[in-house]
């Protein structure tokens, strides 16, 4: 037989493709806008973070890849390729000296060369980049020859501190709320990253935790399975109540920054869960359900803004009238798109959401809805003497809001009329054949699906005490719609978690600019391909999973055999 | 006969008709006022269809990369817009440095020559990047998972390329051929105007007989038809898909480059609203349809350009123009109700979804 | 709930008494606030700008600004760093309202530049104001911003940007008194300042004895400008006055000159369009039209030095026309923490915050790049010298501003 | 009496006539076939029957009422229930959900009523469910109930589209070739299973099949339609007999061998 031979081609391509990636970080911009920040003070910066990271992982994924198992053909293949990814960025150094790159790319700056070269000028640097390369990819080789707990602790502990690093400004703040927390704030930080002792500890502790867990959590875990059903009946009931109290106290915990984010969660929350009936569970594609959150938004400004001068209600007074014009406007919007499927809905849906913007932007409904200008001086909702102003009390109304839509949905979903939305979406024929009626249950799911909407806005135009058209543009549709999808379609828990990961995210982010849009829009791509169905799928669906394969063990009738004489 | 047409009519039927009806009644006072009014003169008309001509030709080579992508795959592909920006964009570098050596001035065919070549190609490469790595892996997904990725992918592209190029906008150079105006008579034509609209229509014909006639051109047919009936037959599925990836970025990148000889600012933003714009088109021509999408174009560009200044000028509306696009929308609104498969119908097979 | 509240203040009980038993702050009092900076800490400033999205251009145009200036202080004030955070705050009111929402929980900001956009600035400014912070806003024009009954909720709120009021007026008489023109019309694109503008400037021109043949609208992102050209050329007016930003103003202008009975027609724009860019996008079609801004006369010789500091920074021109206002808060500011920051005796630096705001809100004849600053008390800190500028062949052609305004209304 | 009447039903799809002045009439409590060959109008006259098609001329008696111009859904009230030629289950509702669609128009239970969770309710979703239950019981599905629809196999998804159909309780259930696909076995029960839904629980049936041995089997009286027009009428008997049938249905040359086959099913009950 013959030999087994080292196939350098394919770290070679891997490498080369993780080199493209890493020229890709520095001419967009984000080496350089990351340089500003240290992830740990003196010692790495943020900039050069994403090139390590980008590099390792390049060298881990050279190192899957290898054909061979034996360990220094592993770690040939890593080696191999973080050398072509530090060939890569070594090339971008030496181009960039010989031609003018920036008359094209607005990022191959000097400080962009003089970064990425260490500071040590081209030559010198050049060869820095490949030294770096190799060490990284044998690294990344190593990562890959460790055990599997091993290598989770050191995965975990580094991601740990690269987040901490990432996030400083806001744990910072988070912590020096909480007085005794502000030691924390001490020991970790300096003023401008993470301090060499706090992220040496924060890696340690991680590590630790990590490793340990490994070997205990199983235990512990199969030891709560093996309660006795009274047990652990005590145990979930523990866990709701603490689960309750969380959540009621999450603003006092979280400080008045947190609980903004959280309120904006909240609000694409709530409309999430109303476009999870529509789309979800009716499935009918809606692309302009941003149209209902603006129309309960303007509904509350109309009615209750002195400014305007027509009327002014108290927000709780405006608000069942906020929800009932968006229920007429989804009943509306329904008739006439009634026999459309598919994507026929879903750009007159989009056309939809586009006309109320443009007429709550026109001068033709100036006097009556303030046009550009907008309208000022909503009021807040009071209860009582409490008056919600601040975020941390807003959290409240939108948590009920969130709650209300959430119970309705959930008992909903198997009812009646759940089911029959779930017929629609599944087929609209065989379920009018089912003795359901299209008309009345689609313009159901538009309307309840408005109703949240438009509960979501009035809610929104009483937070922000102002409303203005440009609030209203079609990207909250598609992000509402986003969402629902990430999250898991028809999934209420789905809907939270979606809203979480595609709104929160991105709002703890937003110091960070466009470039939390280029991840937004990566991580849409990625989320897709590795779980289309959803970070928390439907339950059935997950309940399939499972069965899958029991099914698929049965024996295939014989089908299409003709009957013979 | 009577009874069997009050049965027919619900509700919803009527409620439809009533709205229906009473656009129609606006359209018409709103345009007759305006003519009674007299503020334009023909010549004022014949302009307002040149314009309208012009933009919806645009619109119309975008809409063909959505409807021959929605034909075969059966999705919107919403990166659509962003394969639209980044031809035109990149070319743009091309064309000023062109013209800063000069080449332009002497060369202006030769030079419109690379610049087209340039964004078609870096347009195509787009394209054929997002179905390897976003759709093709998605084929069999549920059809609101690809949806998402595009989405996801527009973001992306977007924001790469304003972490490349800048935030800003660059212009396209000043081409002395593509300037000024022919005049007929008393009607005055712009030239760039009548470029933009005969090369559009150059193009979009060539496509059609492209998909009509050539082999590869009823592969792509044969595989919108059934992807697996076609594969039985020997065709190469993934290929086609790839093909008709490539046809849709050429187009866009074209359109793109006449876009930008048209309005000469290119940005990283550019493409999102002709984006929105072209796909609405190829719904209003009927999806899938080839010739549908070029008269969608042309009729959303007239909508848009008559629309405001006909129907609610005389209606004493206060600014009209700002309006435009809800009176396109609300056309297409009006189309979908009437022809609820397009002005010429879509060209898929029986529900496949 | 209440348990909570306990826990924490029993916490915080403790913190207090360990705190005691520490080292004693100096005493040094503030009726709203003292942040302390130790030695080796930077001094925090924040920017609160639509960096992302469509409008990015405004944002990026004016952190520029603020980053030219902190350059030329040599990255340091007093012997400290400074330090430029900040969020982008979207040219929207959530926006505004999420971004002013996350800096004001940072204690550590001593003060802000924004918010680009009046909508950002209208419920985001009290959020801060309420933090016992305050904010100079480079681009703001909103005249209800700092109108005198704004309220207490606006008292951490200044602006270096001119008052909307100003240049719309000062448009509507060059035109009448100065050009003779007795027949407008206006364009403005949906936005509260070009809505606001084209309304001031449409008034005073009637009240001057003028008529306004239209008064039409666009959308930002549009580019076939035709058709509402076509309209308003139906009106026969001899002045067309849209104070837009650049994209779309460079389409109204290129295509102005393309559109039977508009070639004769006196073009006037806005200081949203004022800046060498607009010439790349309009083109030719710039020469002889008319724009109001600032007067650039008066602006110091600085000015020509920051656009080669921008040019040599960041490979391009100036995306906006509010860096040197940016740059100019930023100056502001520094100033006045120059003025009210006390020094500890082991080094550590005290910034009251009422003693800061009432500094910048005393600011007078301040040398700008923008001119000379004198703030009202309710926070118009601009010069409110506006001119008129007519652009010539040579403008456009080299990119650059005409310098001499060709008519001043004082 | 005649539970289902068709007066001269004409369907035409733009220049071509599916259905052409077509009478029918079935009795109650009987099994009545539709045969003829592909594009004969079967399918058409089903949908016409269910309200999917509005036709052009004539009448549909169902009960003595008219159905003329009904939605799908009213005829489903009025108890006229269907499956499909190609199965057209929910896929992705469980085979219970799938059932409990079908009882749709017997459950009263509003938006309040659901979300409340009023004991009406909560007593109806019970019984809904028990019945589904038994429905499943029925069809041979017990204990399948918690699978998707797609994943279960062919045969059963037959009988699932039946238990589906039975849930709306139907007076008349119009099958479209249920033993399409299925192998010998499997059509057996089918047919069994066609015969109960009749004696046991008095539904009328009609059928449109290919199967020869099914129809003559089990049918009372079959109609033949050809090219949308009714060219036969009568027993089983009667249409194996009848020679223009035997030429439009299968062309010439094979008449006696349509014969043969159905004789020969009648021959052997031990097949049956």
């Amino acid at each position: 037989m013959e030999k087994p031979r080292f196939d350098w081609l394919q770290p070679v391509k891997i490498g080369l493709v993780g080199g493209a990636i890493g020229v890709f970080f520095a001419l967009v911009g984000m080496v350089e806008a990351f340089s500003i920040r240290d992830i740990v003070d003196g010692i790495v910066s943020m900039g050069q973070m994403l090139m390590l990271i980008s590099m390792t992982f390049t060298g881990y994924m050279a190192a899957r890849r290898t054909t061979q198992p034996q360990h220094l053909w592993v770690l040939g293949s890593s080696l191999l390729a973080g050398l072509m990814f530090g060939g890569m960025v070594a090339l971008l150094l030496i181009v960039g000296s010989l031609v003018n790159l920036r008359a094209v790319f607005i990022n191959a700056s000097p400080t962009l060369y003089e970064l990425l070269a260490f500071g040590r000028g081209t030559q010198a640097g050049a060869l820095l980049l490949l030294a770096e390369g190799v060490l990284v990819g044998v690294a990344a080789g190593l990562l890959y020859l460790l055990t599997g707990r091993f290598r989770q602790a050191l995965v975990n502990a580094l991601g740990w501190v690269v987040m901490a690093g990432v996030l400083q400004e806001l744990l910072r703040i988070t912590f020096g709320a909480w007085g005794p927390l502000a030691v924390i704030n001490q020991w970790l930080f300096t003023g401008k990253g993470l301090s060499v002792p706090g992220a040496a500890s924060l890696f340690v502790l991680v590590a630790g935790t990590t490793y340990f867990w490994s070997q205990t959590g199983s235990v512990l875990s199969n030891r709560l399975r093996r309660l006795p059903p009274g047990g652990q009946h005590t145990l979930r009931l523990v866990g709701i109540l603490l689960l309750v109290l969380i959540v009621l106290a999450l603003p006092q915990i979280l400080g008045l920054y947190l609980s903004e984010v959280l309120t904006i969660v909240g609000v694409f929350a709530l409309m999430g869960l109303g476009l999870n009936i529509v789309v979800g569970l009716a499935g009918m594609l809606d692309l302009g359900y941003v149209a209902f959150f603006a129309i309960g938004a303007y509904t509350m400004g109309a009615l209750t803004s002195p400014e305007l001068g027509f009327f002014s209600l108290s927000f709780w007074e405006a608000l069942p009238f906020a929800v009932v014009a968006g229920v007429l406007a989804g009943v509306i919007l329904g008739i006439p798109v009634l026999k459309m499927r598919g994507d026929y809905l879903a750009i007159v849906t989009l056309g939809f959401g586009e006309i109320v913007r443009i007429l709550a932007l026109s001068d033709f409904l100036r006097p009556w809805i303030g046009g550009a200008q907008g309208i000022a001086k909503i009021p807040k909702a009071i209860v009582g003497s409490i008056e919600f102003i601040s975020p941390q009390q807003i959290y409240y109304l939108i948590l009920v809001g969130c709650l209300l839509a959430g119970f309705i949905s959930w008992r909903l979903k198997d009812s009646r009329l759940g089911r029959a939305w779930m017929a629609v979406r599944e087929d609209e024929d065989v379920a009018a054949a089912m003795g359901i009626n299209l008309v009345a249950t689609k313009l159901l799911a538009f309307a309840g699906g408005a109703a949240f909407a438009a509960l979501s806005g009035a809610i929104f135009a009483s937070k922000l005490g102002s409303v203005y058209p440009h609030s209203f543009n079609v990207m909250i549709s598609i992000n509402v719609l986003c969402l629902i999808i990430v999250g898991g379609m028809g999934s209420i828990t789905g809907v939270i978690v979606g809203a979480a990961a595609l709104v929160g995210l991105p709002e703890l982010l937003r110091e960070f600019a466009e470039y939390r849009f280029l991840a937004y829009g990566a991580a849409l791509v990625l989320m897709m391909l590795v779980r289309p169905a959803g970070l928390m799928p439907e339950a059935t669906r997950r309940r399939e999973l499972q069965e899958a394969e029991t099914v698929e063990a049965e024996p295939e009738p014989a089908f299409g055999a003709p009957a013979s004489p | 006969m009577l009874r069997r047409v009050l049965e027919s009519l619900s509700l919803t039927d009527s409620f439809m008709w009533l709205t229906g009806g009473a656009i129609v009644a606006v359209i018409v006072v709103g345009s007759a006022a305006t003519l009674s009014m007299g503020r334009y003169s023909g010549r004022h008309w014949f302009d307002f269809i040149i314009f309208g001509l012009a933009q919806g030709s645009i619109y119309a080579l975008i809409a063909l990369g959505y409807t021959m992508v929605y034909g075969i795959l059966r999705m919107i592909n919403f990166a659509h817009s962003e394969i639209f920006m980044s031809g035109p964009y990149t070319a743009c570098y091309v064309a000023m440095a062109l013209s800063r050596s000069g080449f332009l001035e002497s060369q202006p065919i030769l030079s419109l020559a690379v610049i087209f070549i340039v964004a078609m190609a870096v347009s195509t490469v787009i394209a054929v990047l997002l179905e390897r790595i976003a759709y093709r892996p998605l084929r069999t997904a549920p059809r609101l998972v690809p949806l998402i990725t595009a989405i996801g992918a527009s973001f992306f592209l977007q924001y790469t390329f304003r972490g490349l190029y800048g935030s800003g906008f660059q212009a396209y150079p000043d081409i002395r051929m593509l300037q000024g105006a022919w005049l007929l008579g008393p009607l005055r034509i712009l030239k760039i105007q009548v470029v933009v609209i005969l090369a559009a229509a150059l193009m979009m014909a060539g496509l059609y007989l492209f998909i009509q006639r050539t082999r590869i051109g009823k592969a792509i047919r044969a595989v919108s038809e059934d992807k697996e009936i076609a594969a039985l037959m020997g065709i190469d599925v993934d290929g086609m898909i790839v093909r008709t990836f490539v046809i849709g970025g050429m187009s866009a990148g074209a359109a793109g480059v006449l876009y930008a000889l048209m309005y000469r600012q290119v940005h990283f933003f550019m493409g999102f609203i002709p984006g929105i714009k072209a796909f609405t088109a190829a719904v209003l021509g009927g999806i899938g349809n080839i010739p549908g999408a070029m008269l969608g174009g042309v009729f959303l560009g007239l909508f848009e350009s008559l629309g405001p200044n006909l129907f609610l000028d005389g209606l004493g509306v206060p600014s009209p123009n700002q309006l435009k696009d809800a009176i396109a929308f609300i056309m297409l609104v009006m189309v979908l109700i009437f022809r609820p498969t397009g002005i010429l119908g879509e060209r898929l097979a029986e529900k496949k979804a | 709930m209440k348990s909570l509240r306990l826990l924490s203040l029993v916490i915080l009980a403790t913190m207090l008494v360990s705190a005691a038993c520490g080292p004693k702050a100096v005493a040094y009092e503030d009726k709203i606030g003292v942040v302390t900076i130790k030695p080796g800490e930077p001094i925090v400033i924040a920017y609160w700008f639509v960096v992302a999205g469509p409008d990015a251009s405004l944002g990026t145009d004016t952190k520029r600004g603020i980053e030219i200036a902190i350059d030329d202080k040599g990255g340091k004030l007093l012997g400290f760093p400074i330090k430029l955070i900040g969020e982008d705050s979207a040219c929207n009111a959530e926006g505004g309202v999420a971004a002013a929402t996350k800096l004001a929980a940072n204690p550590a900001i001593i003060a802000l530049v924004g918010s680009n956009c009046s909508s950002e600035a209208r419920p985001g400014v009290p959020i801060l104001t309420k933090a016992g912070m305050v904010t100079v806003s480079p681009s703001n024009t909103a005249p209800f911003l700092t109108d005198p009954n704004r309220g207490p909720d606006y008292a951490g709120y200044l602006r270096t940007a001119h008052n909307d009021k100003v240049q719309g007026a000062v448009a509507a008489e060059f035109a009448y008194k100065q050009m003779k023109v007795t027949k407008a019309a206006t364009i403005h694109d949906g936005s509260p300042y070009a809505e606001a503008l084209q309304a001031v400037f449409a008034e005073t021109f009637k009240k001057l004895g003028g008529t306004i043949t239209a008064q039409e609208a666009v959308a930002p992102t549009d580019t076939d400008m035709r058709p509402v050209l076509t309209k308003i050329a139906a009106g026969k007016p001899e002045l067309l006055y849209y104070p837009i930003f650049i994209a779309a103003g460079g389409h109204v202008t290129r295509q102005a000159k393309q559109v039977a009975g508009m070639e004769k027609v006196t073009l006037m724009g806005a200081d949203g369009m004022f800046s060498p860019d607009f010439y790349k996008a309009a083109g030719d079609a710039a020469v002889g039209m008319y724009h109001s801004s600032p007067d650039f006369s008066a602006f110091a010789a600085g000015y020509k030095d920051f656009l080669d500091k921008h040019q040599k920074k960041y490979g391009e021109k100036p995306l906006a026309p509010f860096h040197a206002h940016a740059y100019d808060a930023s100056m502001m500011i520094f100033a006045a923490i120059e003025k009210v920051a006390k020094k500890g005796p082991d080094g550590t630096l005290y910034i009251g915050r009422q003693a800061l705001r009432d500094a910048l809100f005393a600011t007078k004849d301040f040398k700008g790049l923008t001119g000379n600053l004198t703030c009202s008390p309710s926070g118009d800190c601009a010069d409110p010298r506006i001119a008129v500028y007519q652009t010539t062949a040579d403008n456009v052609k080299n990119l650059v501003m005409p310098e001499t305004p060709t008519w001043k209304p004082y | 009496m005649a539970i289902l009447t068709a007066r001269g039903v004409t369907k035409r799809f733009g220049g071509l006539t599916a259905v052409s002045k077509f009478d029918f009439e079935s009795e109650e409590n009987s099994i009545y076939s539709i045969i003829g060959p592909n594009g004969a109008g079967k399918t058409t006259f089903f949908n016409c029957v269910t309200g999917f098609y509005r036709f052009e001329e004539g009448d549909i008696l169902f009960d003595g009422h008219s159905i003329v111009g009904l939605t799908p859904d009213r005829i489903v009230h009025m108890g006229i229930a269907r499956t499909y030629q190609n199965i057209r289950l929910f896929a992705n509702l469980t085979a219970i959900e799938n059932i409990l669609v079908g009882q749709h128009t017997h459950l009263k239970s509003g938006l309040v009523g659901a979300v409340l969770r009023l004991p009406s309710t909560v007593r109806e979703e019970a019984a809904a469910l028990a019945e589904a239950r038994r429905l499943l019981n029925f069809v041979k599905l017990a204990g399948k109930g918690d699978f998707l629809a797609k994943n279960l196999p062919y045969g059963d998804q037959r009988r699932l589209e039946i238990a589906r159909a039975l849930a709306t309780r139907p007076k008349l259930l119009l099958l479209d070739e249920p033993t399409a696909g299925m192998n010998p076995h499997e059509t057996e029960e089918m047919m069994a299973l066609v015969r109960h839904l009749r004696d046991e629980l008095g539904i009328t049936i009609l059928l449109i099949e290919h199967d020869m041995r099914v129809v003559m089997g089990i049918s009372e009286r079959v109609t033949v339609l050809d090219y949308g027009e009714k060219i036969a009428e009568g027993t089983p008997a009667e249409i194996q007999a009848n020679p223009k049938v035997i030429e439009a249905y299968l062309g010439r040359g094979s008449a006696t061998e349509v014969v043969s086959q159905a004789s020969a099913v009648q021959a052997s009950p031990a097949l049956a």
